[in-house]
């Protein structure tokens, strides 16, 4: 076995040391040493996008980048999307429009979604189809997802505006 | 996942001597998209992993006088976001804002996707379609190689033990160039290419007449091809049916596709004579100074 | 159409060997054990193919006027049903 | 039609925010990999690189050796089971099969099967554990093909199956093992005759491949043994029921020694219901002491799971000129994996449910080959026989030249027909839903454009009723804490509480559902055959009379008259001379009026009506590469009643998208060796969003009689039209017939090329 490593990063604010090996994922770090339990593994490969957290401000698989790579990084997880009790637009978006059945690849999606509003605030429903690609949902047939994205960018517009 | 060492050295000589020094036991790690998830599933056993991609060489990414140099470690948002690759090498664009989802595309690299060496690779197409030259250090100096030499087989390329590619370069594009990638895949986004077809092409001032042109190929032989005798076909020809026709003809010629899971041979052979035609048509459209019509993925 | 007296039982076609073809046989009884009984009788051989134990045989229901029958040989009949002995079904 | 609000009812109809909404969208909800205990051990498991060898030999000593290595497993950990069929809830298994296919006896059957396990420090010890278990086999040819293993000299997988036949004499015990474990027959009228009547007859041979249900939550099971001889078992699952008896069966204790807690859970579709980890977990925790986690890996998913079968099929339709059915014939081989058990009954019984067919014949086999066992996918087996008859009705629908919409309604069941299978109908909706889409804008919006084309098809699932209970108790604050076993895939548990909440005239946001354990709540069979909403629903609502009946009691006491002159109606009791009380202010009383009011509801007699669902689609093929884009979708299909409309519409949406999926690009695809070459997301192909568009829906409401306020299971209906009507519209838009599933670009362009 190779040596631990220390590692240092911030995650929703919160700076955080953790002690992990180099062949522990960023994933398996955030659930199992950090009870970060929001971010789901659904297939390891990069392929479903469960795992999504923001790192850096740019949204990754954590299932496909090594814990020891968030080395001086700022994370942000599902659980650092609503602002204290309150939840953000994209999570009410997501309640009021019933766009999740299982919930089991929401947290990814509505972390995905968080990046997409970051750089597009205003997509176009092939910009949210194509941002979100990444992220597989089995239950929705995604048009209530789709159409979640679009009324929290809306929303978000609109408070902006105001 | 087996275990294994992490490396992040601060230069490039410190990189290299890391990797001569474990003398093929160590591989170097840039976004890892491909490397993490085969040393998951067990195809690969490093025993050391010397991160790359803070290395200042490696994230390189601008134009000169001699062309543009991208570092081997920029991840695909950067290159599709760059304003100089978004206007004249667009293949490469094309290429990086299909290499998997949006996630992937913020760690993926075109020096990891070469790396690789993937039949399949989105970006190689491109990068031979575009004249990209690969930048290897290693601990006897430095060396070049073009893109279409890299890959030797599915997994295998020209880098020897404590080589590390640190940039391609790309020549500056001429007047009336334009270039495009596109694959077919069975879904329109997160799939491997069942073929991929980069092109850049040359017209003359008319904007009717070839002067030169330059075709990739993916997925349709053991590595990544160049090729060439489709792309020299149009040289001199005018722009019209029967000179597509010919270079997607001469094509098909050097394809030696496999039968797998994601299509047939004789389907990938099809194939590949229609996208050359079609990424033709594009990279035509883009040296006119016109926009194509095209949907990403379809 | 004259009234029917009692249930009326439909034979799947692998089980007609028994009942010389017949496709369809009214038995008397006032719930399934019962029926299945009076089948018995009248057919011998017919209990073992439908049940294990006394009870209806895993992987078989028996629908009686169109619901499958949850209390098994207690499944109440009356002289208006109809009875099938179908493939159990469950679902995704 | 009807949508949305019911003017009938103040809380069915509406859209509340689900009650585990906020959970699931901060990340708190936790499903069962989310389960972290004290001490907890990793496992991890040895599959089957083979499709089909002995095992000779298993060597664990390396990997016990290992430093961090806590426990080793592998069947000989597992009691015999011996012969012995058990009915196991929603469907009966051979528990020497099931038994085997959670460790392997002596012999693996398919790629993954497991063979032994490992419970470490950390996942990484369990992983490099497993590699160091030596096993030695015997490699045997693998049948992969469900034609080439009902073959006389085909290689026999497993040597104690023998054709069992509905109503047949039990097959006799010396007689030759076979590959064929189940055969059936349905018989209506004389088929024969009926197509001697026939003016146009047309006859074809279909083929579908294995799919996976695709759920985003691989399987996991974290249990404990503890010194007691107590189990508990956190798992994500579709039936904890299921799985305490399943568990306790494998393992030969008292289903009471077994407590399941269902985490939420992430996706099932069917495949959420046979048990793969539990066993095998406990196993690893009785030897260690300590509480111990199995989460498979998404290859392991694919592998070694239950997907649903491919099919051979070979369907022949006869009409008369003017455009009536008049005899069908099917015979269907269904892959049954390793083990016994598709869905291939359900799939006679759907072949021809929904139309009003004179005369019938259906024939149905069960064949065992060297994939993994499969298991059910939303309306088992009717996905399969819909693409066949769909595609041929169409197909005369163009002979005779008639609409298909047309064709379909004239033809449609409909209640006191009988189906071929031999029960009759009571009332059902499968004519409104052609006429929804018939008078749909898409359907009446001419498409345009070149290879584009529109295709209609129709569906039918049973929706099962089977056994629910439920219990709710009266808060002091007026609102109601509602415990139910089943567990919520998709919502479900607001769509009981509405009904509960409805039954006792509050909203739905005072009522405060939960999914209990096994030791909690009264027995529920699973979440799945459409069941829930309508089955748990009419346990809840029985609870609620309950409580209705003991609030009259105590506003009789409080009044002091007799509780006949009481009565519960408009949320509260109403007593003689204009007394009245609201819910909320009885509730205030609870404690000086005798305390607690617990109400109690069981539903078990109830079955429900079928439903039906019509589909519409245009298509484009890009005639140079066969590849389909999916232009516009739009879904009908009959709830009944929608207690909850926006999630009715989502599981039409999921089902549409999962049967495009299945039409297009989702299949097994085995190497010779019997290797699945595509176990991960990346080759599977499941749709991404930016492969579909919107999918509108029409929610048509023909009430079923049977739920008191006429429910009818929506989950299952939608995953069956869509391949039949993506191949309707496939041939509207270049002219080809597809029989084979999935119509992926290199087999339509091979058939678009041969035209």
């Amino acid at each position: 076995m190779s040596a631990k490593r220390v590692v240092t990063f911030t995650v929703n604010g919160d700076q955080v040391e953790i002690l992990c090996e180099p062949r522990q994922s960023l994933l398996e770090v955030l659930r199992d040493d950090l009870d970060l339990t929001g971010t789901k593994e659904g297939c390891s490969n990069g392929n479903c996008g469960a795992c999504t957290v923001i790192m850096d401000g740019r949204p990754v698989v954590s299932c496909l980048v090594l814990a020891v790579e968030a080395e001086g990084a700022e994370l942000r997880t599902i659980e650092g999307v609503a602002c204290g009790s309150t939840l953000d637009e994209v999570q009410a978006a997501f309640l009021e429009g019933a766009a999740l059945q299982c919930g089991i690849c929401t947290p990814g999606i509505i972390v995905q979604t968080e990046a997409l509003l970051e750089e597009n605030p205003n997509p176009t429903e092939d910009d949210v189809r194509f941002y979100l690609a990444g992220n597989l949902c089995r239950c929705t047939g995604y048009d209530k997802i789709v159409r979640a994205v679009q009324a929290a960018a809306e929303k978000r517009q609109v408070a902006a505006s105001n | 996942m087996h275990a294994f060492d992490y490396q992040s050295p601060s230069t490039v000589a410190e990189a290299i001597e890391l990797m001569a020094k474990h003398n093929g036991s160590a591989r170097p790690l840039a976004g890892g998209t491909d490397l993490i998830d085969q040393m998951r599933v067990g195809r690969l056993a490093p025993d050391v992993l010397i991160d790359v991609k803070k290395l200042d060489e490696l994230n390189v990414l601008s134009a000169d006088a001699a062309g543009l140099h991208v570092g081997a470690a920029v991840p695909c948002y950067r290159i599709y976001g760059d304003e100089t690759v978004n206007s004249q090498y667009t293949a490469l664009a094309d290429s990086c804002h299909i290499i998997g989802g949006i996630q992937i595309q913020s760690r993926a690299s075109i020096g990891g996707n070469l790396c690789n060496s993937g039949p399949a690779a989105d970006s190689t197409p491109s990068m031979i379609a575009l004249g990209g030259v690969c930048v290897i250090a290693g601990p006897s100096g430095s060396r070049e190689i073009a893109v279409e030499s890299f890959c030797t087989g599915p997994g295998k390329n020209v880098l020897e033990p404590g080589e590390l590619l640190v940039e391609v370069r790309f020549p500056a594009r001429p007047a009336n160039s334009g270039s495009h990638y596109r694959r077919m895949i069975p879904r329109n986004e997160m799939d491997i290419a069942v073929v991929g077809v980069g092109a850049s092409v040359t017209l003359d001032d008319s904007g009717q007449n070839f002067v030169s042109a330059r075709i990739g190929l993916g997925a349709i032989a053991a590595t990544p091809l160049f090729a060439e005798a489709a792309g020299e076909s149009l040289a001199g020809q005018p722009v019209n049916d029967e000179s597509l026709e010919k270079a997607a003809a001469a094509a098909r010629e050097i394809a030696s596709p496999i039968t797998d899971m994601r299509g047939t041979r004789e389907y990938r052979i099809h194939v590949t004579g229609v996208l050359v035609k079609r990424v033709l048509q594009a990279a035509i459209v883009r040296a006119r100074g016109e926009q194509i019509d095209y949907c990403r993925g379809h | 159409m004259a009234t029917r007296t009692m249930p009326r039982v439909f034979i799947p076609p692998p089980m007609r060997s028994l009942t010389e073809g017949e496709e369809v046989v009214d038995v008397g009884g006032t719930n399934l054990g019962q029926v299945i009984a009076h089948l018995e009788r009248r057919f011998p051989g017919m209990k073992e193919r439908l049940c294990q134990d006394d009870d209806i045989r895993p992987g078989l229901s028996v629908a009686v006027a169109g619901s499958v029958a949850t209390l098994g040989m207690l499944q109440r009949t009356n002289p208006e049903v109809e009875i099938h002995f179908l493939p159990a079904i469950g679902g995704g | 039609m009807a949508t949305a609000e019911n003017p009938k009812y103040k809380v069915i109809g509406t859209r509340p925010i689900r009650h585990d909404g906020a959970d699931k969208v901060t990340g708190r909800a936790r499903y069962g990999a989310d389960i972290q205990l004290s001490g907890m051990l990793y496992g991890a498991m040895l599959r089957s690189p083979h499709a089909h060898a002995n095992i000779k030999s298993i060597d664990t000593s390396k990997a016990e050796a290992l430093p961090g290595v806590r426990a080793v497993a592998t069947s000989a950990d597992l009691p015999e089971q011996g012969d012995r069929v058990v009915e196991l809830g929603e469907g009966a298994a051979n528990m020497r099969h099931l038994t085997a296919n959670v460790l392997a006896r002596g012999k693996v059957l398919y790629r993954g099967h497991s063979i032994a396990a490992v419970a470490a420090d950390n996942i990484h010890i369990a992983e490099e554990a497993i590699k160091l278990i030596e096993v030695e086999y015997e490699l045997l040819p693998p049948v992969m093909d469900v034609v080439g293993a009902m073959a006389e000299n085909a290689p026999v997988l497993n040597d104690d199956i023998r054709t069992e036949s509905v109503g047949s004499a039990p097959p006799a015990k010396d007689s030759k093992p076979t590959n064929v474990a189940k055969h059936f027959l349905f018989e209506k009228g004389d088929v024969a005759a009926g197509f001697a009547e026939a003016d146009i007859i047309v006859e074809r041979e279909f083929d579908t491949a294995m799919v996976h249900q695709g759920y985003i939550e691989p399987h996991n099971a974290t249990v404990l043994w503890n010194t007691d001889g107590k189990l508990t078992v956190w798992i994500s699952t579709q039936g904890s029921f299921t799985v305490r008896q399943q568990t306790a069966e494998l393992l030969k204790i008292p289903i009471s020694n077994v407590k399941v807690i269902p985490t939420e859970i992430g996706g099932g579709f069917g495949g959420k219901i046979s048990v793969y980890l539990p066993p095998v977990a406990a196993v690893l925790s009785k030897k260690t002491g300590r509480p111990v986690k199995l989460v498979m890996s998404r290859t392991n998913v694919f592998e070694a799971t239950g997907p649903t079968p491919g099919s051979h099929m070979k369907v022949k339709l006869g009409a008369t000129k003017d455009g009536k059915l008049v005899a069908g014939e099917a015979w269907i081989a269904f892959e049954a994996g390793a083990y016994t058990g598709s869905p291939i009954g359900p799939a006679c019984m759907c072949v021809f449910a929904c139309y009003d067919l004179p005369h019938g014949r259906v024939e149905g086999f069960d064949v065992c080959v060297n994939k993994p066992r499969t298991n059910a996918y939303r309306a088992p087996g009717s996905t399969h026989v819909a693409f066949a008859t769909e595609t041929l009705v169409n197909e005369i629908c163009e002979k005779i030249d008639v609409d298909p919409a047309e064709f379909r309604i004239n033809n449609a069941a409909k209640e006191g027909v009988r189906r071929v299978d031999g029960p009759v109908y009571a009332r059902v909706g499968m004519v409104e839903t052609v006429e929804a889409i018939k008078n749909s804008e898409h359907y009446k919006t001419a498409l345009e454009g070149k290879y584009r084309g529109r295709g209609i098809a129709s569906g039918f699932w049973f929706n099962c009723g089977l056994k629910s209970a439920a219990s709710a108790t009266v808060n002091p604050d007026g609102t109601v804490s509602l415990l139910e076993g089943s567990t919520d895939i998709g919502g479900s548990r607001t769509g009981i509480a509405m009904q509960l909440a409805e039954a006792l005239g509050i909203t739905a946001e005072e009522v405060i559902p939960a999914v209990g354990d096994t030791d909690s709540v009264g027995y529920c069979d699973v979440t799945g055959g459409s069941r829930v909403t309508f089955a748990t629903g009419i346990a809840a609502i029985e609870a609620a009379k309950d409580i209705q009946r003991q609030l009259v009691d105590r506003a009789a006491m409080i009044w002091e008259v007799d509780s006949s002159h009481v009565s519960y109606s408009d949320g509260g009791v109403h007593g003689p001379d204009g007394k009245q009380l609201s819910f909320k202010e009885m509730a205030a009383k609870l404690h000086g009026t005798g305390g607690a009011v617990i109400g109690r509801g069981t539903s078990s007699e109830a079955t429900q009506g079928g439903a039906f669902g019509t589909h519409c689609v245009d298509v484009e093929v890009d005639v140079d590469l066969g590849k389909v884009q999916i232009l516009r979708y739009t879904a009908a299909q009959d709830a009944g009643t929608a207690i909850h409309p926006s999630y009715v519409e989502g599981q039409m949406q999921g089902g549409a998208v999962q049967g495009i999926g299945w039409a297009l690009n989702e299949e097994y695809w085995y190497d010779e060796q019997g290797e699945m070459r595509n176990s991960t997301y990346l080759d599977y192909r499941i749709p991404t969003c930016y492969d579909v568009p919107m999918i509108d829906t029409i929610i048509v409401e023909v009430p079923d009689p049977q739920h008191p306020y006429g429910v009818r299971g929506v989950g299952e209906v939608p995953i069956c039209p869509p391949p039949a009507a993506i191949a309707n519209a496939i041939y509207d838009a270049v002219g080809v017939r597809m029989h084979d599933l999935p119509m992926s670009p290199p087999k339509l362009l091979a058939e678009i090329l041969k035209k």
